[in-house]
């Protein structure tokens, strides 16, 4: 009972950053500010429900019952570069859009 | 208690996913839409994961584990394409 | 659900079909794409929607989905993608000999 | 030793993935990850041609902590300021001059700036790595943070 | 001897896979493996062909799984047929390639190798969906050796061929996922038998399928109005390419065949051609000689002599019955055979001719002019349908098995202009190649190698083969044609215990 | 059965075809020697059966070829076939020994007798053949072969059309012959000859008789050079003289006539028939006399004169007294005899004077006395002078004219024509004798003409002489040949007639001087008619004309193929899409009625399916709405694979969803790659009414496809695929039914797919290797963002990892989802990054893999493990499975299946790298020569 509350609550916690980092890519008006929510929210969202997901198979599921952790492992990996990538092509766009003008 | 609380998880990031799309639709430039795709991706990562519970199968996790390892170089590639033009010189 | 996917795969094929009717190899392969998505979604459908468990013939498994239309499904995937990479080598190829990406290799085609 | 094992904490990370993985924990299934263990970076060292040392893995598991922990405070503060009005936020870039010249270890200080939530590193250039910040009142305070909370610790870690 | 359906497949892709291993080595070991593959491949189909002789059906079950659940290969007297026109064609267009085309791009012998895998296997599975896959296989070989060379016309008539078969081939993933979703099953025999025990309720959507079938082998056969393509794709493809090509449009020939012996008998597939095919399988012949009248070029005159056999092909198909389709199983091979001959010369005159090609136009004269004009004079009566040659006699055979109905006396009319059109196109064109001489222009200089002239040579032999081997041919076709009616020898050796006896269960 | 001695003549022809030409390098003389024999040697085998075919006895010998079709190579030997087979082979060797002095020395001989040899045997099997089908056969080998005799000084312009215009005529008259052929059999239940010629009142009974004998009678008169078809005829004398003097006066257009004689018992006796064949012959027999003078040219003269007889020959054949058949037949003979003779001399006085042109030919009994001699005997003949053979069978003529009864009531009209047609004859004889022989000196000739050498002018003596000869004393000999022959062609014993020279004074000898008479006067007043005829007469048969048409039908077609294929994708993909809606909705509709829904209930939707189904058709809408924006259409097109993984993974179909995602990933990688050297985005183009039927066109088939899927998808169904789940364990030795279909049921279609994928990446390199490409976007402004530096760096340790990922995957397909084909892909990718990380050279030095060997490898693999089963004498691709037991580990469970799923993962590796270095490669190749360090 105890797990499954801890369960439920992370699934809320994670859900919730989730949507967070999205409504933020969606609301804030510069292309900067947009990157931050789905790169810091979505981390602690997925983060969260890979938690959840960890505590609420880990009982009955075959093998170490960490296999979520890989998700995790992943993410971390690759989210800064997603960012980085994105931010320098967002420069060179800017750049290229000052050069037209 | 979960049989309540998981098609609410559910709904919030299908609800996240629909404003992915909205910022797809609505740019205004590329990385933006680029951005989108890419959070549309790790949404996608959530919300199998969350099915996976839902359906009490864990036979989806490979799936999300698939789009951890690939789903970003699809991101990679566009930003480079316009970063570079050219990929992979 | 059966009308969902169907429209599904009906806007899929739609949208292929008007890519494939636009002159530009670029927006032809494109539609090829969506069009190999919809027959895979149809070849999908033709083991049919069911509340059913995936097909891991585990012990005590009970309904599983029907595995054929899968195996189907994969082989078309994989047959698409390497059509794919060789459509776009073609018109990449037709581009560097007719100097346009008009699929008819001429600017003024019909 | 070293000829066998060019990268122990990857050969370690390469075991631990295959572990987490693995269908049921067995013995043949540590005997199949050690042996990725030891293949893998041998197979790949030729794509990590300079690869930087662990010099202290009590400072690394330090830092891990203390970055877990940043991510999950920060994050809530993020939230704030992004259900707040946008209007409130001061969003800036900030230039951080680097002390580490590894561009292996720079781009993994790079790495935690972006995960912990308020700034994301959009360039490591001639020493500098350039970030961007949601909400940033006070750029020197918020480099010398930055300095003082990753970069000193991971020059520590890998003895750079 | 229980693995001989399968090696008409398993030679040429063994072969390419060694040629991929040793593509570093001289041209001369992927040649070696050729010459060694085609060996194989002409004792196969020899053997096949006295196999079915016999009237004997073998079934080979993949993996040992039986069918409908494993894939089968299936070698009767069509399919053995097909598979040695294939050979058949592969010797000369070989050796063809042989005289330095294929040195001059990347991977000819391989794409060789696997053109011949895909259409044997196309014409021996006894699978719908392995039938795709094998399409599959055939197609993306055919892309290869259509595009090779390279150049502006091969670079757009590839792009609308290709993109044209994968339009196919999603309309063939669309039926066949129909197919099965009505049907259940995928393996033609078990199909077969399974369309006699449809619902009433479910024929409309099972007769669809099989019209989407239908659909796609007349793309491949290149019926008109789906066969414009065919021309330009052939006319500018390299010649031994194009000889291989000429079996290729045989392949959607071949299912149409193979899809009404098996589903054409039953409520779903019940006069499926009717009232459609035959008026455009005319209207296929009709186009195709204005096409022979209209080309400007030897190859494009020559795929419209295929496009035209196609067309006259069809129109037996929308005919049927024994004697039409025994019609049908001679002139099958002979307009094969015949036209890969000829886009063999075109291919050799184009060479020696250097810079005006094959081209219908007057230039200096050609060296070898005698010994050419006669190859052509041959081919030109055999694929005119003149005496005394295969193309006479296959014409007749159509004729006669016309029915005598107003139908069937258009089909003697149409036949009979198009071959007396084509024959004077043909003259024409061979005035214009041997005869007119352009005293200004300079003689070619194109060295062209013996392999070309010695192809040519070897499909020539084609022609009096053709003649000599009526009679067996015609009754080996004859006794086809029945096989195919009958239809049971195919289902009872695929299905001994009959397709009520295969276990299945109701979905959903 | 006898043997087969008649086919044996007939291939004894073909055979010295085929010969001649070899033999002739050893010189002329070897091959008119040879050609001679062989005409000889084909005589040989009718030599015994000749006395018994003057004595009316039939010989037909058979040798089975399709039976089942109704062609034998049956032939048959009969008065008729004896009289056609002396001409054939008779005067042949005259025109063998002719040709050998004719023609140029430089000529080599070998082409043209290999053809006339080829011809004759064409010629003889028409005449001797008694399966119809087998005479067509023959009579369309004589259209060949003359084809190519015309042609055969093939650098005259004129020569070259005039082969063509023959082989229209004539080849097509003999498709028609075909058709007619065909339609007989059908009456008569047979294409054997006695069957036929026995079944006359049932095929005149056919309603189809009129079309049958129409059809015929077409092959006939083209042949025969019969008024409207007569046009080939003239031209045809661009053929060299000794292959006139053999086609146009024994044989070829003899064939036409020969029909007519062969089919006379079958098709002759109806008022149709004596319509159509009187009616034609009268036209033309007038016809070609009146032009005959006209002509300067002395081979066009005789052209026209030959048009001329057989006309006469054909009316005869249409008239309905009892012996007109028989004339025609004596007019066959006496026809060839003189014609050929009047061809030799014609070509005789060409040789020696260089041209034809009667205008300048002028006075030649002068210069060639033995020539002149014989030409004037011949002509006289042709004239229908008494004492020569031609006034024997024109005397017929006229008989019968008078005799003729179908024109009760106008009974003076067919002698009065046959009258006017006979002073037409003299007079165009009267100006080959006066205009050539006298009338003054040679005008302008380019030499001075000489008498020919013997051996030349000995044929034409001998057929001179025959003139002669038959004139003279015709019942001693030619009466049992005619009489014969008349019997063969009537089908019983003729009625009573008498072969003499006097027949006392009664009409036709009347006629005949009036003809004589007339004929003179004729010819006294031609220079008037030359005017009258240069100005009126339109030149109808020119080649210029024939060329005219032709060209006109080429146009004709190329303007047909131009509307109908503007050579257009969009055409053809419309076309394709039409048909094919067509066809599925005539399907559907042709099937008993049945509603689209069937009889299942639907299932429930949940909110995220709509969600779903929204993004889907958002993707899809997207992608297109935004084609022309390249990179955002990808990014739509991305959302719709990831939407459409996710319906695998709703839908429980976890492999798919694996694979349906990597595939993404690569797919992305590649569009974006091409999209450099396309341009990034293109101009809307405005075509009216283009985007509506679009619209229409992909709302049809989406539409379509769409009713389809929900047909299917309310419709219970049976299906095989639980056996599968039920024999995955155990048969497979795997868990995961999916891939133990892939690798092991259904392994085959796999083993298909890798080498499609192979084969298309081979393509692609194929295709690309080596090719430069102006980029169409540009390039980095900033050199740093070539290889961003924490891309490079976080791709270190990320490449290990993810191979234990696609390790992983690759190991636990054959029991749990994955499998080679997802683990290649992973690995690919990873690799790929690589690429996309440091660039193409950095990883291909740390890279060394032959993608083609890999290739090998992996299909090798795979295709090893199906050859390794038939080494155990089991089926291709037979697995197995067990458990092998290891140290420490205790056992493993192995199926051969893994190591075909090994093959595919290397494959797919390969594929992989392949494609994307070969797009890759084009564009480094490009900036190459700019780039510093
Ligand atoms: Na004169
Ligand atoms: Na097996």
């Amino acid at each position: 009972m105890m797990s499954e509350i801890l369960v439920s609550l992370l699934l809320l916690l994670g859900g919730a950053f989730t949507l967070l980092g999205s409504f933020g890519l969606a609301r804030l008006p510069d292309f900067f500010m947009r990157l931050h929510g789905p790169t810091k929210a979505t981390t602690l969202g997925v983060g969260a429900i890979v938690v959840a997901s960890l505590l609420h198979a880990g009982a009955d599921e075959d093998g170490f019952g960490l296999r979520e952790l890989a998700v995790m492992l992943f993410l971390f990996i690759t989210a800064p570069v997603t960012a980085h990538l994105l931010s320098k092509a967002a420069l060179a766009e800017r750049r290229r859009a000052e050069k037209a003008e | 208690m979960l049989t309540l609380i998981l098609p609410l998880v559910i709904g919030m990031v299908a609800l996240a996913m629909l404003l992915n799309l909205w910022r797809l639709a609505r740019g205004p430039a590329m990385p933006d839409r680029i951005l989108a795709l890419d959070t549309l991706g790790i949404n996608t990562i959530a919300l199998v994961m969350l099915l996976g519970i839902s359906l009490g199968n864990a036979v989806f996790f490979e799936a999300a584990l698939i789009i951890a390892v690939m789903g970003f170089v699809g991101t990679v590639a566009l930003c480079k394409f316009l970063l570079s033009g050219d990929m992979i010189e | 659900m059966e009308a969902l996917l169907a429209t599904g795969i009906g806007t899929l094929v739609a949208a292929g079909l008007w890519l494939i009717l636009q002159a530009r190899s670029f927006s032809v392969v494109l539609g090829l794409t969506l069009l190999s998505y919809g027959a895979n979604l149809f070849i999908f459908a033709a083991g049919r929607l069911a509340p059913v468990a995936a097909p891991l013939a585990l012990p005590g498994a009970a309904r599983l989905a029907d595995a054929l239309p899968q195996a189907l499904v994969l082989t078309a995937i994989v047959i698409s993608f390497g059509m794919t990479a060789y459509l776009v080598a073609l018109a990449l190829r037709a581009m560097a000999e007719t100097g346009t990406d008009h699929v008819d290799g001429r600017e003024d085609g019909p | 030793m070293r000829r066998l094992l060019p990268q122990p904490v990857l050969s370690g990370l390469i075991l631990g993935l295959w572990l987490v993985l693995a269908p049921a924990p067995s013995l043949g299934q540590v005997l199949i990850g050690l042996n990725l263990a030891l293949v893998l970076p041998w197979a790949t060292r030729g794509f990590w041609p300079d690869r930087p040392r662990l010099a202290d893995g009590g400072a690394a598991l330090r830092l891990v902590g203390v970055v877990l922990a940043d991510i999950i405070v920060a994050n809530f503060e993020v939230a704030r300021q992004v259900l707040g009005p946008p209007a409130r936020l001061q969003p800036g870039f900030l230039e951080v001059p680097l002390d580490i010249r590894d561009p292996f270890v720079a781009s993994m200080l790079g790495s935690i700036v972006s995960l912990t939530p308020g700034t994301v590193s959009i360039e490591i250039d001639r020493g500098v790595l350039l970030v961007h910040a949601l909400h940033v009142s006070d750029a020197a305070a918020a480099v010398a943070g930055i300095k003082s909370r990753y970069e000193t610790p991971l020059r520590k870690v890998f003895a750079c | 001897m229980m693995h001989l359906p399968l090696l008409p497949v398993l030679i040429p892709l063994a072969a390419a896979i060694l040629m991929l291993g040793a593509h570093r080595a001289d041209i001369r070991w992927a040649r070696g493996i050729a010459a060694l593959s085609l060996l194989g491949l002409a004792i196969a189909a020899i053997l096949l062909l006295r196999q079915a002789a016999t009237g004997s059906v073998v079934v080979v079950e993949l993996g040992n799984w039986p069918a409908p659940f494993g894939i089968v290969f299936v070698a009767d007297r069509l399919a053995a047929l097909m598979v040695a026109t294939t050979a058949a064609i592969a010797v000369p267009a070989l050796l063809a390639a042989c005289g330095g085309l294929d040195g001059r791009g990347r991977y000819f012998h391989p794409f060789f190798q696997m053109q011949l895998a895909g259409l044997n296997g196309a014409f021996l599975t006894g699978d719908l969906f392995n039938l795709f896959v094998f399409f599959e296989v055939l197609l993306i070989a055919s892309y290869g050796l259509l595009v090779y060379g390279g150049g502006v016309a091969r670079a757009r008539a590839g792009l609308h061929y290709v993109v044209l078969n994968l339009a196919g081939s999603v309309m063939f993933l669309i039926g066949l996922g129909l197919l099965y979703g009505t049907l259940g099953t995928l393996n033609l025999a078990d199909v077969a038998g399974r369309l006699a025990v449809v619902p009433v309720a479910d024929v409309a959507p099972v007769r669809t399928a099989l019209a989407l079938l239908v659909a796609v082998f007349a793309l491949k056969a290149a019926l008109l109005p789906l066969g414009f393509w065919l021309p330009h794709a052939y006319g500018a493809a390299a010649a031994p390419s194009a000889a291989l090509f000429a079996v290729l449009t045989k392949v959607g020939i071949y299912a149409l065949l193979r899809l009404s012996s098996a589903a054409f008998d039953s409520p779903p597939g019940a006069a499926l051609f009717y009232p459609w095919l035959l008026p455009l399988a005319l209207a296929t012949v009709v186009v195709a000689t204005a096409g022979v009248l209209a080309a400007t070029r030897l190859a494009t005159m020559v795929a419209h002599l295929l496009l035209l056999s196609t067309g006259m092909l069809a129109a037996a198909l929308a005919e049927g019955g024994v004697p039409m389709l025994a019609a049908l199983l001679y002139y099958l091979p002979h307009t094969t055979l015949i036209s890969a001959a000829l886009f063999l010369l075109a291919g050799r005159i184009a060479a020696v001719r250097g810079e005006s090609g094959d081209g219908l136009v007057r230039a200096a004269p050609m060296p070898g002019r005698g010994w050419l004009s006669a190859a052509f004079l041959l081919l030109a009566v055999a694929v005119s349908g003149l005496p005394p040659l295969s193309g006479f006699l296959g014409k007749l055979m159509l004729l006669s098995a016309a029915p005598a109905t107003a139908a069937g006396y258009v089909l003697w009319v149409v036949f009979i202009v198009s071959g007396f059109v084509a024959a004077l196109g043909l003259a024409r064109a061979a005035s214009t190649l041997f005869w007119e001489r352009d005293a200004a222009a300079l003689p070619a200089t194109a060295t062209a190698g013996q392999a070309g002239a010695l192809a040519l040579a070897l499909a020539l032999g084609f022609v009096p083969a053709l003649v000599l081997g009526a009679a067996p041919l015609s009754a080996y076709a004859r006794a086809t044609a029945e096989q195919l009616a009958a239809q049971q020898p195919y289902l009872r050796s695929v299905l001994p215990a009959g397709a009520a006896a295969v276990a299945r269960e109701v979905r959903p | 059965m006898d043997l087969p001695g008649l086919a044996f003549a007939i291939l004894a022809l073909f055979i010295g075809a085929g010969a001649v030409p070899l033999l002739a390098r050893f010189g002329r003389a070897i091959a008119a020697w040879a050609a001679a024999a062989t005409l000889a040697v084909a005589a040989l085998p009718l030599l015994p059966l000749a006395s018994g075919a003057l004595d009316g006895v039939v010989v037909v010998q058979r040798i089975a070829w399709l039976p089942e079709w109704g062609l034998d190579l049956a032939f048959r030997f009969d008065g008729l076939g004896l009289l056609f087979a002396i001409l054939i082979l008779g005067i042949g060797q005259l025109v063998v020994l002719y040709a050998a002095y004719y023609m140029p020395r430089e000529d080599g001989l070998g082409r043209l007798f290999g053809l006339l040899l080829a011809f004759a045997g064409g010629m003889l099997g028409v005449v001797l053949a008694e399966n119809l089908l087998l005479l067509v056969l023959f009579w369309e080998i004589t259209s060949v072969a003359s084809f190519l005799l015309i042609a055969y000084k093939h650098d005259a312009t004129e020569a070259r059309i005039a082969a063509r215009m023959a082989l229209a005529v004539t080849g097509g008259g003999g498709l028609a012959l075909l058709a007619g052929v065909l339609l007989l059999g059908r009456m008569a239940g047979s294409y054997a000859l006695t069957e036929v010629l026995a079944a006359g009142d049932l095929i005149r009974a056919d309603p189809l008789y009129p079309v049958a004998l129409v059809l015929v009678l077409l092959g006939a008169f083209t042949k025969s050079a019969q008024f409207p078809f007569h046009f080939w005829l003239p031209n045809a004398m661009a053929a060299p003289t000794p292959v006139s003097a053999y086609l146009h006066s024994a044989t070829m257009v003899k064939a036409g006539v020969f029909l007519l004689a062969r089919m006379y018992p079958a098709l002759s006796g109806t008022d149709l028939w004596f319509a159509l064949v009187s009616g034609t012959g009268a036209v033309t027999l007038a016809y070609g006399a009146y032009v005959a003078l006209l002509k300067h040219d002395l081979k066009g003269l005789l052209a026209y004169s030959t048009i001329s007889h057989l006309g006469l020959i054909t009316l005869l054949f249409g008239l309905e007294t009892p012996l007109s058949a028989v004339a025609a037949v004596f007019h066959i003979i006496n026809h060839a005899i003189f014609k050929a003779s009047l061809f030799m001399a014609a070509g005789i006085i060409d040789h020696e004077c260089g041209t034809r042109d009667m205008r300048r030919i002028n006075g030649l009994a002068r210069f060639m006395p033995v020539t002149a001699g014989l030409g004037i005997v011949a002509a006289g003949s042709m004239a229908g002078v008494p004492l020569l053979n031609g006034f024997l069978s024109k005397e017929m003529f006229f008989t019968e004219a008078v005799a003729q009864p179908a024109l009760a009531g106008y009974a003076y009209v067919l002698p009065a024509f046959a009258t006017i047609a006979g002073i037409l004859s003299v007079a165009y004889s009267a100006r080959f004798v006066h205009d050539v022989f006298f009338n003054g000196a040679p005008v302008n000739l380019p030499r001075t003409p000489h008498e020919a050498p013997p051996w030349m002018l000995a044929p034409v003596g001998v057929l001179v002489a025959l003139c002669l000869v038959v004139g003279l004393l015709p019942q001693l000999s030619i009466g049992a040949l005619l009489h014969a022959a008349s019997t063969a062609t009537i089908g019983n014993e003729p009625p009573a007639y008498t072969l003499a020279i006097w027949h006392g004074f009664n009409l036709p000898l009347v006629m005949s001087l009036a003809a004589l008479a007339g004929g003179l006067l004729w010819y006294r007043f031609r220079h008037f008619l030359y005017d009258l005829h240069e100005r009126y007469a339109p030149n109808l048969s020119s080649p210029a004309a024939f060329e005219r048409v032709f060209n006109a039908a080429a146009a004709g077609a190329r303007w047909l193929l131009a509307r109908l294929d503007s050579v257009s994708l969009h055409r053809y993909l419309t076309l394709l899409l039409v048909s094919t809606l067509g066809l599925a909705g005539f399907a559907w509709h042709s099937a008993s009625p049945s509603p689209l829904a069937g009889p299942l209930p639907p299932t429930p939707a949940d909110p995220l399916a709509y969600g779903a189904l929204a993004a889907l058709v958002f993707g899809a809408l997207g992608c297109a709405f935004w084609h022309r924006q390249r990179p955002v259409a990808i990014i739509f097109a991305s959302v719709v694979g990831l939407i459409v993984s996710l319906v695998f993974i709703r839908f429980s179909a976890p492999d798919l969803a694996m694979t349906q995602l990597s595939v993404e990933v690569v797919t992305i990688v590649l569009l974006l790659l091409s999209l450099r050297f396309l341009p990034a985005e293109t101009a809307p183009r405005r075509r009216p009414g283009r985007a509506g039927l679009n619209a229409i066109l992909a709302i049809a088939g989406g539409a379509g496809v769409a009713a389809l899927a929900y047909a299917m998808l309310t419709r219970p169904f049976e299906t095989i695929s639980g056996w599968f789940a039920a024999n995955a364990v155990e048969g497979g030795g795997g868990t995961n039914v999916v891939n133990v279909i892939l690798v092991d049921f259904r392994g085959f279609d796999t083993l298909g797919e890798v080498a499609v994928l192979a084969l298309a990446a081979l393509g692609a390199h194929a295709l690309l290797d080596g090719l430069r490409m102006q980029p169409q976007v540009p390039g980095p402004d900033r050199p740093g963002d070539r290889h961003p530096i924490m891309l490079a760096m976080l791709m270190r340790p990320l490449l290990p990892l993810a191979l234990v990922v696609a390790f992983h995957i690759l190991l636990r397909g054959h029991n749990l989802p994955g499998g080679g084909f997802i683990a290649g892909l992973i690995t690919g990718v990873v690799l790929v990054l690589q690429y996309l990380a440091v660039g193409i050279d950095v990883t291909e030095t740390r890279l060394r893999i032959d993608h083609v060997r890999l290739f090998a490898a992996g299909l090798g693999i795979a295709a090893a493990t199906g050859f390794a089963s038939m080494a155990f004498g089991l089926p291709f691709l037979t697995g197995t499975h067990g458990y092998l037991g290891i140290p420490l580990v205790g056992p493993v469970h192995l199926a051969s299946a893994l190591v075909f799923d090994l093959g595919i993962y290397l494959v797919v590796v390969a594929t992989v790298l392949m494609v994307l270095t070969a797009l890759g490669r084009l564009s480094q190749r490009e900036l190459a020569p700019g780039r510093a360090g």
